[in-house]
């Protein structure tokens, strides 16, 4: 799943496009090559909408709301009804474990629990994919839409993606080797 | 050494008695003199307000004689309604509470913990009988006044709540006493400060879960009412309505 | 830049704090007594009832402390040798009081009765601990409320919150 | 004024656009926060002043414990609806006009939540016993009371402001990570904090997409509730006035009003100050004017119905305090109130045309906040001021030292905004990019 290069001297080629140009073509073409999908990358400004590459597995971001949303009711279910009962005092005829009270914390609680869940794992998810810093492009900050492919042990293909690259309308092609020197934003 | 030898760690084997401590205002006797609220205030370590904080409404009174008049010079009715804390049994003062400042005692008094309350006042807004009082300054007491502040009740800082506590300090006192003699708080064992000044007697205060008390037979009069009694917050004061309608 | 503003408010919040604790708080030096009176002397060895000076812990709020006068039971036959004693006899001479340092304290807010509390079975030790073995009384730890409510629950007595405030 | 270029070619003047505000400052930009600031001091001195002696420095008595605090305390929560209605709502129902509007309206909830807060704090007796509030355990083995609405309030709130920062925060991973790029400084090792190694690669758009479509719902209805609970705070006491089953729906749709007007009002005095003219346009202002139309009216519409009904009712208790705002004491503050949250916008925004014009829109929208402050203010002093024992009615009218931490506060909150814009792009950068090419594409079919 995750694409960063285990050795030092990876080669990579990239492919800046105008965004109006449609990918899909030149993802098939590289497809025939034998480039799997799992080497490209498609970087852009802004998401492009429909899903280009057959990439990482899809995430169940929901369930993860689901499942921290319960645990965020069992929160509000201790802090509404567990506190009330650690310390019963009675108050104006209210029961001690009033149960709209208890909807109430809980729902909020849920929410919270949801909310903060679906941000962690997030978080955590886009983290990961952090790829080598070789896949971040300034220029895609200028409107392009990037396309880079690694090439891992077959160095030899790089000529001909490449050209392939161009051929399909890309704006400027660039082979890159990954090495420490990249470290800061690639330029 | 002697103590250490002694030490006894079973529970106390005091027998526990249920009190319900209620009053009664009787109408008919008030004649509106206000000892009472002299005698709460010398009781209860409360705040002088001073003239300036009275204008503004802020004077501090746990108990306080309404008066309400009737026609026009001058033929002129004056009608004098003491109100204190009314001690509900479902107060609607104390849910609102977020903090428990506010809870129902199992003696059935409603208790402000002073030493609690933040001072989001929601339980003042919520009293209906606005028994509530709240020190918007800390208190200061001219020297030798301070001097004579009652020991057995806390005074209380700015920024918290206060109102009629039925003088729990007197009934605390009067339950340990009971109790060192193993025995129920007898009827006229405590006596809360504004019951005790009341000239005409206008005010009694007992236990009700004792039938034979004078609140258990008063309570049962055809004068008796509660104040705002349609809002059914069950209150621990009941009022014995004026003879003379 | 980021991190010096960060120092420089570190330090003036540090200043405020220090000025503002100035007084407040509670230094070894304030409770130094005016005689170094020993527990272990007189509750240890020579194994004195504490009720016998704490007169009162059975009959009120508050243990007291002793008069000089009940002091003087015993100490009007005993030499003065120490410093201290002689100290005393000073005290004593002048018609002076020792004005004790109070090291147990609760807050106004707190009602607290000796009284019942040994009603109920408790020794003076529960709570304040093996004095008999102290040379020099130290401050109480603060009593606080958890510290209470263990005790009640454990011994079964009022956890109402009235019982104890006032 | 900049000339709205067209396609994808717009992609760097957009970034050169939005990014400049962040870049370049002005000494107007300078005395403005200065002004600000000494605002901010005077109310910070206000609120020193009066915990040092007493919130009696306030004018609240009894009855009357509740005053121009909880009356900010509800105004401001109403105004931080703004952002979670216009990007929540608009961006649940896909409305693509929205992509100029949200990132000002979220940053306007987060700030109106923040100065929300402040007013709990300067309304509490004991400030400093604050902690209280909070459920932890303790030595104390007492916990707050959450039977309290208070509570339910405090725990809403918290859900609110989490939520609201989360969700700023989400559209602005891509924006952090493209200042990252673009903007050197001290700022830059914190946009690289921030951007979290967003680089753009399409697995990272869709997690992103991902989260704020399962967000986006959530933080809808967690904005309801925290309304409706704030209603509620009134809704469920005993109090004459307040007793009422419609405060809820009220409160939700009054805060979505006044949180309208001020997005508009903010918006425009943005667009003036940056020059934003290419991104916000007429046609945007014009949707916001048809909401606030739909706001007005609904309010109306609850507020009719809950007068008419004590009206009708005639219980003395409710009488007294709607004879008080109809023709008695609060009669100036409430037929003022009438006409600047109902029958000012309903007249104007009838037009068409004057729907159309930003800065008769601004106005408006100013004009609806200062009748919606008054409003919270008349929600809560003539309810309180007619107690159902009539030896205890009252009046209040704010003090010296509230006026100063009320204007102390809004100053807070046009400096942290202003402060804000310095930091984050006033436009979210990559959504306004997205809805280029979205028209670019759409123009071309």
């Amino acid at each position: 799943m995750n694409t960063r290069p285990e050795r030092n001297d990876e080669q990579v080629v990239v492919g800046l496009f105008d965004p109006t140009i449609p990918l899909s073509p030149v993802l098939d073409q590289l497809r025939c090559e034998g480039i799997p999908d799992y080497r490209m990358t498609v970087i852009s400004p802004f998401p492009l909408g429909n899903i280009l590459i057959n990439g990482p597995v899809r995430f169940p971001l929901h369930r993860i709301t689901i499942i921290s949303g319960l645990f965020g009711i069992g929160i509000g279910v201790c802090l509404s009804a567990g506190t009330a009962l650690l310390y019963p005092l009675a108050t104006g005829g209210k029961p001690i474990v009033s149960i709209p009270v208890v909807g109430i914390i809980s729902f909020e609680t849920m929410m919270l629990m949801a909310i903060i869940g679906t941000f962690m794992a997030m978080m955590i998810r886009i983290g990961f994919m952090q790829q080598s810093d070789l896949s971040h492009f300034p220029r895609t900050v200028e409107g392009a839409v990037g396309l880079s492919i690694h090439l891992g042990d077959e160095t030899a293909k790089a000529q001909a993606i490449s050209s392939l690259l161009q051929k399909a309308g890309a704006a400027d092609v660039e082979i890159r080797t990954v090495g420490s020197h990249f470290r800061n934003g690639g330029t | 050494m002697s103590q250490d030898n002694q030490e006894a760690h079973e529970p106390s084997k005091q027998p526990t008695w249920s009190y319900k401590w209620e009053m009664v205002v009787d109408l008919d006797r008030c004649s509106g003199c206000e000892a009472c609220v002299v005698a709460c205030h010398a009781e209860n370590n409360i705040r002088i307000s001073g003239e300036e904080e009275a204008a503004q409404g802020r004077a501090i009174n746990w108990i306080r004689i309404e008066r309400y008049w009737e026609g026009e010079y001058p033929n002129v009715k004056v009608k004098f309604l003491p109100v204190m804390c009314q001690h509900c049994d479902e107060a609607p003062c104390e849910p609102v509470c977020p903090v428990y400042a506010s809870y129902h005692t199992p003696e059935g008094l409603n208790a402000q913990v002073y030493n609690r309350c933040v001072g989001v006042r929601y339980c003042g807004n919520n009293c209906p009988y606005v028994a509530r009082q709240f020190n918007w300054f800390d208190p200061h007491w001219e020297e030798p006044l301070a001097e004579q502040l009652n020991p057995d009740v806390s005074v209380r800082s700015g920024g918290v709540m206060e109102k009629c506590t039925f003088c729990v300090q007197r009934i605390r006192r009067g339950k340990e006493t009971a109790a060192k003699e193993g025995r129920r708080v007898r009827d006229g064992d405590i006596t809360p400060a504004c019951v005790q000044s009341c000239p005409t007697s206008a005010l009694i205060f007992g236990d009700r879960n004792d039938p034979d008390s004078r609140v258990s037979h008063l309570k049962k009069s055809e004068r008796g009412f509660h104040l705002l009694e349609s809002l059914g917050t069950h209150p621990s004061v009941t009022y014995l309505r004026r003879l003379s309608e | 830049m980021g991190v010096l503003l960060a120092f420089l408010a570190g330090g003036v919040a540090m200043g405020i704090g220090a000025l503002y604790s100035t007084g407040s708080a509670d230094l070894p030096v304030q409770d130094q007594q005016p005689l170094s009176f020993s527990h272990r002397l007189h509750a240890g060895t020579l194994n004195i009832n504490c009720q016998f000076c704490h007169r009162y812990a059975t009959q009120s709020l508050v243990a007291g402390v002793p008069s000089m006068a009940l002091c003087q039971t015993c100490h009007q036959s005993i030499k003065n040798t120490t410093p201290d004693l002689q100290k005393f006899q000073t005290f004593w001479n002048q018609n002076r009081p020792i004005r004790w340092v109070r090291l147990q304290r609760l807050p106004d807010h707190v009602y607290f009765t000796h009284e019942m509390h040994l009603l109920a079975g408790l020794s003076c030790t529960s709570c304040h601990g093996k004095v008999s073995r102290m040379s020099h009384t130290p401050r109480a730890p603060s009593y606080e409320m958890g510290w209470c409510l263990t005790c009640h629950q454990q011994r079964g007595a009022s956890q109402d919150c009235w019982t104890c405030h006032k | 004024m900049t000339k709205r270029p067209v396609g994808w070619e717009e992609i760097p003047v957009i970034n050169r656009n939005l990014l400049s505000p962040l870049q370049t400052t002005t000494w107007r930009y300078f005395l403005w926060v200065g002004v600000l600031g000494c605002f901010v001091a005077a109310g910070a001195g206000a609120w020193t002043y009066q915990i040092q002696t007493g919130i009696g420095q306030t004018d609240l008595h009894p009855p009357i414990f509740w005053g121009s605090y909880i009356g900010s305390f509800v105004f401001w929560i109403g105004v931080s609806h703004s952002g979670t209605f216009i990007s929540g709502v608009l961006r649940l129902t896909n409305a693509e006009w929205r992509r100029p509007v949200t990132r000002m309206a979220e940053l306007m909830t987060i700030v109106a939540l923040i100065v929300t807060a402040l007013f709990v704090f300067y309304h509490l007796g004991r400030v400093w016993r604050f902690y209280y509030l909070i459920p932890y355990p303790n030595q104390r083995e007492l916990w707050p009371n959450f039977r309290s609405p208070l509570m339910w309030d405090a725990t809403a709130i918290f859900t609110y402001a989490t939520a609201s920062t989360i969700y700023i925060y989400l559209p602005l991973i891509p924006d952090f990570a493209l200042m990252r790029d673009r903007i050197q400084g001290w700022r830059k090792p914190i946009y690289r904090w921030l951007a979290v190694g967003w680089h753009g690669s399409q697995a990272q758009w869709q997690t992103l997409e991902t989260a704020i479509r399962i967000i986006t719902p959530l933080i809808v209805m967690v904005m309801i509730s925290v309304h409706s609970i704030v209603g509620w705070d009134f809704g469920v006491s005993l109090v004459p006035g307040w007793h009422s089953t419609i405060f809820a729906p009220y409160f939700v749709v009054g805060a979505v009003h006044s949180g309208l007007g001020m997005a508009v009002a903010g918006l425009y005095i943005l667009r003036q100050t940056y020059r934003l003219d290419g991104y916000i346009q007429e046609k945007h202002f014009e949707k916001l004017a048809q909401l606030l139309m739909v706001t007005t009216l609904v309010l109306a519409y609850l507020y009719f119905a809950e007068q008419l009904t004590v009206w009708y009712g005639n219980v003395p208790d409710h009488m007294a305090v709607q004879n008080s705002l109809l023709t008695e004491m609060y009669a100036v503050p409430f037929w003022v109130m009438v006409g600047c949250i109902y029958l000012l916008p309903l007249l104007t925004l009838v037009w068409p045309r004057f729907r159309r014009w930003p800065f008769g829109l601004m106005v408006i929208g100013l004009i609806i906040n200062v009748g919606m402050y008054i409003e919270r203010m008349l929600i809560i002093v003539p309810s309180l001021g007619h107690p159902r024992l009539s030896f205890q009615w009252s009046e209040y009218f704010p003090s010296l030292i509230e006026f100063t931490i009320m204007i102390g506060t809004l100053a807070f909150a046009l400096l942290l905004y202003s402060l804000a814009l310095k930091f984050v792009p006033a436009i979210s950068i990559w959504e306004e990019k997205a809805g280029r090419i979205h028209e670019y594409k759409t123009r071309e079919e």
